[in-house]
């Protein structure tokens, strides 16, 4: 296995686009030399992304967030303009692994892993976040909820990495949440998870998104959900809308985790405690 | 020197307080050497290749090509591993590798010897196996159906007569119990019925099985290995390998958690068959899903309880029937599940039946109080139960059927003084038990029993010449040894126990001792050690008339010092025990003492568990708020060690509870083989874990010790079922009491 | 002397749960329950355990066996 | 098989080791400089276990290639000692007899020093999730949470 470490994130579309056998990016790490471990992965080629300036920036501004590909999930912690506008967004990343694994862990590496429990996913599709995929010869941006397309698999070409994600210019009165269920309190996959992220006007949800993990291959966008909650003040009425419409937005599977029954119902649960938690955050009442 | 065991009653000095332990330093420094700690020059990798199928053929192992391999230096496969223990120990062997038939999933079928790990990976991938893939079953009632595939033709149920002439996954039935159930069952007011199914939980230690073999063309051989019996690993190695037990020298290294699950080899025996072929020294070190795949967890169950009463709360009949699933090796765990299951209550009416059964999943080892915790789930949820049904407190209903000396215990034997009774009273009178409760949370409570055992023991204490001692113990430090029996062995020659250093010796050091199970260690170590330090003390008294020139009569031992008593010597000055041991050349050489001993009579234990949880009735989410562990220990050796054994025995069985189990696939193949989807209790799961130490001296102990281990683990799966069940108003009958299962029982219960 | 047979010991005996036997020690009485019993040797092979008045012993033979005592046999235990 | 040469510093101490580029940092700290306190309970990153700091942050060293210690300084559980002092951690956790395997401990030591240099005096509540990624199955945690606020309160007071 060669292992090298560009410091151009150009240099490491090369590499990856040259390597005629199995190449992996390696940002945190945590996914990849687990796969290692297990015999399910063994890279020829091991393209080290960390130290490439351009993955590790991590910027807030009023217009728009820039977070690298390689920031990890304590350096996202320790910002504290983002998580004051994107609590939702930085506490799913948050909840990934423990405090080792949030040493090394990153929201691409979370995103280009593929799982469908990602923790990190739904919260950024919520969010409207952007990937800035970056190939051979073009750069692109893609929405996030574009980059899974079945457990394991990403709508990236070989050779294109993700160099950052972006997340859209906050509005005022915007709040966001994510709620994972599992059955301990942390070191823990998801068993299904909501992300919720709306504006308010005049204390009304103007426009929302909702996300579902775990309940389907990917994580799924829920409009039916958004558009319970859009318009209304959250009351009853609202939240149990939007809980039905979460339940039935559900595809999941039976597995060692959880089954069909608790993953659907349990949705709608999430769905209306994240939306609540969002509200509030945006200033609701 | 033949020594009294009897209780005595004596005022302790050091015995009793919270020093700190010996090997304590070492283990918060990383010094502390554990089995995978140890190289040695020229040492090879020693990887496993194990069977992906539930039940195979083996029609044909090909090693040739990885044979080729550079760097590889030796392979192993059933062929090179005769049974040499006229079959005695087939079933050992079998286990440790295959002969013609994979038996479970993670079985092992070869292993290699190569100069490094990717080598050695390497000539894994190299090895073809050819399988033809049989039948398989992997759950317990299935696998007793006719329909089942037999999954040893040599098993005959044992236990029935006549002895069935065809064979069976059933391997043993045992029955216990006296009166007449029947007769019971008439008589009583309520008659609750009930069955419950537990899943297969895993030790969970977190140091995985890993060693150091060497062996030579001379046939002399060392392993350095994580064990809790190094001598019973030695003895079992040498038989399979034909070895002389004299010439295998097996070092106990720090061990990383046990709990039952190190109480048998594993690849231990075919590290040091590498190392005999390779002529170098072997490591092994198991990767975590070999650990969850291939080692001892615990069994599988599902019982059938009954439990008849009058409406005053008397308990007129109680029986079990009890299936346990006891992978694919005969066991006899069911047996101790029939054995277990009502010794703590007192009843005139009980039976209880066990089936040890077959399945395609790894052989069973003991997993702390083996077999109790499940037994006791069926029972004591059944006692909530009934209790609920005659209007009756279900700590004053299983506080009017506690057992008692002179009750006849269910598995036989009439009970000396016992503990059942007080743990009772003082759950009762706990301030946890009139804690307010909020909302969505619940209370319970739940007994448990544990017999706790002794077995060969022995122990040597050396006086060094400064007046110093060294302890040498033959049972491995699971929990604190080192401590405790400095401790005792300090009270015994009245001297500071920082005077004491213990160690665990080697097999070549010291004489045979059984392995440190059955909570047995401070029980037989301790008596080893009260008795080594009498015999030294005669000793000392000895010198020291020796060096006054005065009868033996004239002294006695006191205070750490030989002191010359009567008229006639009164007047002389004390002799401490280092002037003694400074004096040791010119009195008769070296100041020993040492005890061999069979340790019987260890005391029965009891305990009972307090728990409250909060159940999130949308998710089915659970959280233990506060946890209560009552117990019986009989004289607690260092108090901070027994609290620290009923809180470790708590969380393991409030893990099994809630979310541990082992998930096997349609496939028969084990489903989650890591820490990440087998889920033991984190930090942030657990409240702390309130003890209450109960000292009922044990008769049969010098100072009272009955064994402290294990019966901690016994109470939490039905406490925490009785909790829910008042927290949620549903009654779980499945372990683990999981988020999926406990939303799916409140949604039924509502309709 | 009554000794009661617990488990599967009884089916080895021919089904009753308890025999008379009259022994002075632990070795004495394994040996003339095998010889009254054949079928006891399985379980001797994997242990058996006596209880003397509630006290249980694991290996000792030597131990005595007072004659008004209650005894019996009882598979053996194994532990964690 | 391609071995790399590695320059890094671990507990403050300059160290040279080779290793095959797959080989996780865990498996070159222990095989190669041989500091053995850096224990394997899972080796996917679930038990912590392995845990060390690298350039002061807190990581499963399972999860970590030894070729990417180049360069940075790594802490271990063998230097929290200074000199023949223990640490105000190592202390506490044998005074409140919160170890007992204490194959777990070198991890909860290192991973509870990451948090008490961030965060002085954490609540129970921060202290159980800190140290969420270290499992232990001896203890059921009681003594090592009283441990680790033990320790607190006494590195406060040196303060």
């Amino acid at each position: 296995m060669r292992y090298e470490a560009p410091t151009t994130t150009k240099e490491a579309v090369m590499l990856l686009a040259k390597e005629k056998g199995e190449a992996a990016v390696l940002a945190g790490g945590t996914d990849l030399l687990v796969r290692m471990k297990m015999g399910m992965s063994e890279p020829d080629l091991i393209v080290d992304i960390k130290q490439i300036p351009a993955m590790n920036a991590l910027k807030y501004s009023a217009t728009g967030t820039k977070i690298g590909a390689a920031v990890s999930g304590a350096m996202l912690a320790k910002n504290k303009a983002i998580k004051k506008a994107w609590p939702g967004v930085v506490e799913a990343t948050n909840l990934i692994g423990s405090d080792q694994v949030q040493g090394r862990c990153t929201m691409v590496g979370n995103l280009c892993n593929a799982s469908p429990a990602a923790d990190g996913v739904p919260a950024m599709i919520a969010a409207g976040a952007k990937a800035v995929v970056v190939g051979k010869t073009k750069r692109r941006t893609v929405a996030v909820e574009n980059i899974a397309t079945g457990p394991g698999q990403t709508s990236l070409a070989k050779g294109e990495v993700i160099e950052a994600i972006t997340l859209p210019k906050r509005p005022r009165n915007s709040g966001d949440a994510y709620l994972r269920f599992t059955p301990r309190t942390e070191m823990d996959i998801a068993v299904v998870s909501a992300g919720v992220n709306l504006t308010l006007v005049r204390g009304v949800v103007k426009t929302a998104r909702v996300c579902l993990g775990a309940v389907a291959p990917t994580a799924v966008l829920v409009p039916d959900a958004a558009k319970a909650i859009i318009g209304t003040k959250l009351d009853a009425d609202a939240l149990a809308n939007l809980a039905a419409a979460c339940s039935s937005a559900c595809n999941p599977i039976d597995d060692k985790r959880g089954t069909i029954e608790y993953r659907t119902k349990v949705a709608g649960v999430l769905g209306r405690r994240a939306a609540e938690i969002a509200f509030k955050r945006a200033g609701g009442a | 020197m033949a020594h009294d065991t009897s209780f005595t009653n004596q005022d302790f000095k050091v015995v009793g307080t919270r020093v700190n332990r010996p090997d304590g330093v070492d283990k918060v420094t990383g010094r502390a050497k554990y089995g995978a700690d140890l190289s040695a020059p020229g040492q090879l990798v020693g990887l496993f290749l194990r069977s992906p199928h539930a039940h195979a053929r083996i029609t044909k192992i090909d090693t040739s090509r990885a044979e080729k391999l550079s760097g590889v230096k030796a392979i192993i496969t059933s062929a090179d591993l005769p049974d040499l223990t006229g079959g005695r120990q087939i079933d050992v062997l079998e286990n440790c590798m295959a002969r013609d038939r994979a038996l479970y999933d993670g079985h092992a079928v070869a292993a290699v010897a190569a100069i490094d790990q990717q080598t050695a990976k390497k000539a894994l991938k190299l090895i073809k196996v050819s399988y033809e893939i049989l039948p398989h079953v992997t759950d317990v009632d299935e696998a007793m159906k006719t329909s089942a595939p037999v999954i040893k033709d040599n098993i005959f149920t044992s236990g029935v007569d006549p002895k069935p002439k065809k064979p069976s996954n059933v391997s043993k039935v045992s029955e216990f119990g006296h009166g007449d159930i029947e007769a019971g069952f008439k008589a009583a007011d309520v008659i609750i019925e009930k069955s419950y199914k537990t899943e297969q939980t895993h030790q969970g230690y977190i140091e995985p099985h890993a060693c150091l073999a060497t062996v030579g063309p001379d046939g002399a051989g060392e392993l350095w290995v994580t064990t809790q019996g190094h001598y019973t690993y030695r003895t079992v190695c040498a038989a399979l390998l034909g070895m002389d037990i004299a010439k295998l020298k097996v070092t106990s290294s720090e061990i990383g958690g046990g709990f039952g699950g190190k109480t048998h080899v594993w690849v231990e025996p075919i590290a040091l068959a590498l190392s005999r072929k390779a002529n170098r020294p072997v490591k092994v070190v198991m990767t975590r899903d070999e650990v969850f795949r291939a080692t001892g967890p615990t069994c599988s169950t599902s019982m059938d309880i009954k439990i008849g009463a009058k409406k005053d709360g008397t308990i007129t009949a109680a029986s079990s029937v009890l299936r346990y699933q006891n992978g694919a090796f005969p066991a006899t765990w069911a047996m101790l599940g029939a054995m277990t299951s009502w010794a703590c209550y007192d009843l005139k009416n009980v039976h209880s039946i066990g089936y040890d059964v077959l399945c395609n999943r790894p052989k069973t080892a003991a997993y702390r109080a083996p077999s109790a915790p499940m037994a006791a789930f069926g029972v004591e949820s059944t006692m909530d139960l009934v209790a609920a049904e005659i209007g009756m407190n279900p700590v004053d209903f299983r506080i009017k059927n506690a057992a008692k000396e002179g009750t006849r215990a269910s598995y036989g034997p009439t009970y000396g003084p016992i503990g059942i009774g007080p743990t009772l009273e003082a759950a009762k009178n706990h301030p946890h038990m009139r804690a307010k409760l909020g909302k969505n949370q619940g209370r319970g409570m739940a007994c448990g029993f544990w017999f706790n055992f002794g077995g060969q023991t022995c122990t040597d204490l050396n006086i060094g010449s400064d007046g110093t001692v060294n302890l040498a113990i033959g049972t491995v430090d699971v929990g604190g040894a080192r401590a405790s029996m400095s401790l005792i062995a300090a009270e015994e020659l009245g001297i500071p126990y920082e005077q004491v250093k213990a160690h665990v010796a080697d097999t070549s050091s010291l004489g045979h001792n059984d392995t440190t199970e059955g909570s047995r260690g401070t029980f037989s170590s301790g008596m080893a050690t009260i008795f080594a330090a009498r015999d030294a003390i005669e000793e000392l008294r000895k010198r020291a008339a020796k060096m006054w020139g005065i009868p033996l009569e004239a002294v006695e031992w006191a205070e750490g010092e030989a002191r010359a008593v009567g008229s006639e010597h009164g007047n002389l000055p004390a002799l401490s025990l280092a002037d003694i041991a400074k004096r040791a050349a010119s009195t008769g050489g070296p100041i020993a003492g040492h005890n061999e001993v069979v340790a019987d009579g260890a005391g029965v234990s009891f305990a009972s568990h307090i728990c409250d949880i909060e159940v999130d009735p949308e998710t089915g989410g659970t959280k233990v708020i506060r946890y209560t562990v009552i117990q019986d220990a009989g004289k607690a050796i260092h108090p901070d060690y027994v609290e620290g054994q009923f809180q470790g025995g708590a969380a393991q069985g409030i893990g099994w509870a809630l979310n541990e189990e082992y998930i096997y696939g349609d496939d028969g193949r084990l489903q989650n083989s890591g820490f990440l989807d087998y889920r033991i209790p984190v930090c942030s799961d657990l409240p702390f874990i309130d003890t209450k130490i109960l000292e009922i001296p044990n008769p049969n102990h010098p100072y009272g010790v009955r064994g402290v281990g294990e019966t901690s683990i016994v109470p939490p799966l039905a406490a925490i079922g009785n909790a829910l069940s008042n927290a949620a108003g549903v009654r779980m009958d499945h372990v683990p009491m999981s988020p999926p299962r406990i939303l799916k029982a409140i949604e039924e219960a509502n309709g | 002397m009554k000794v009661s047979l617990t488990g599967s010991l009884r089916s080895a005996a021919g089904g009753v749960d308890s025999i008379d036997i009259v022994a002075e020690d632990i070795r004495e009485l394994l040996t003339k329950v095998l010889e009254r019993y054949p079928r006891m040797e399985e379980h001797m092979d994997t242990g058996i355990a006596v209880s003397i008045n509630g006290e249980i012993y694991r290996d000792n033979w030597g131990e005595k066996i007072p004659q008004d005592a209650e005894v019996f046999l009882l598979p053996r235990l194994q532990g964690g | 098989m391609s071995s790399v040469l590695v320059d890094t510093t671990v507990n403050g101490d300059p160290v040279q080791f080779a290793c095959p580029t797959e080989e996780v940092l865990m498996d070159s700290l222990r095989d190669r400089v041989g500091l053995t306190g850096v224990k394997e309970g899972c080796g996917t990153g679930d038990c912590g276990a392995c845990s060390i700091t690298l350039d002061g942050q807190l990581v499963c060293s399972c999860l970590v290639l030894g070729i990417e210690a180049n360069g940075r300084k790594i802490g271990t559980v063998e230097g929290m000692a200074e000199g023949n002092a223990l640490h105000p951690l190592q202390e506490q956790f044998i005074e409140h007899a919160a170890l007992q395997c204490g194959i777990c401990t070198p991890g909860f030591l290192v991973a509870a020093k990451a948090l008490l240099d961030d965060n002085a005096s954490p609540s129970e509540e921060e202290i159980r999730f800190a140290l969420a990624g270290n499992l232990c199955r001896c203890t059921g945690y009681d003594k090592i949470v009283r441990a680790v606020q033990a320790a607190a309160k006494q590195m406060r007071k040196k303060k």
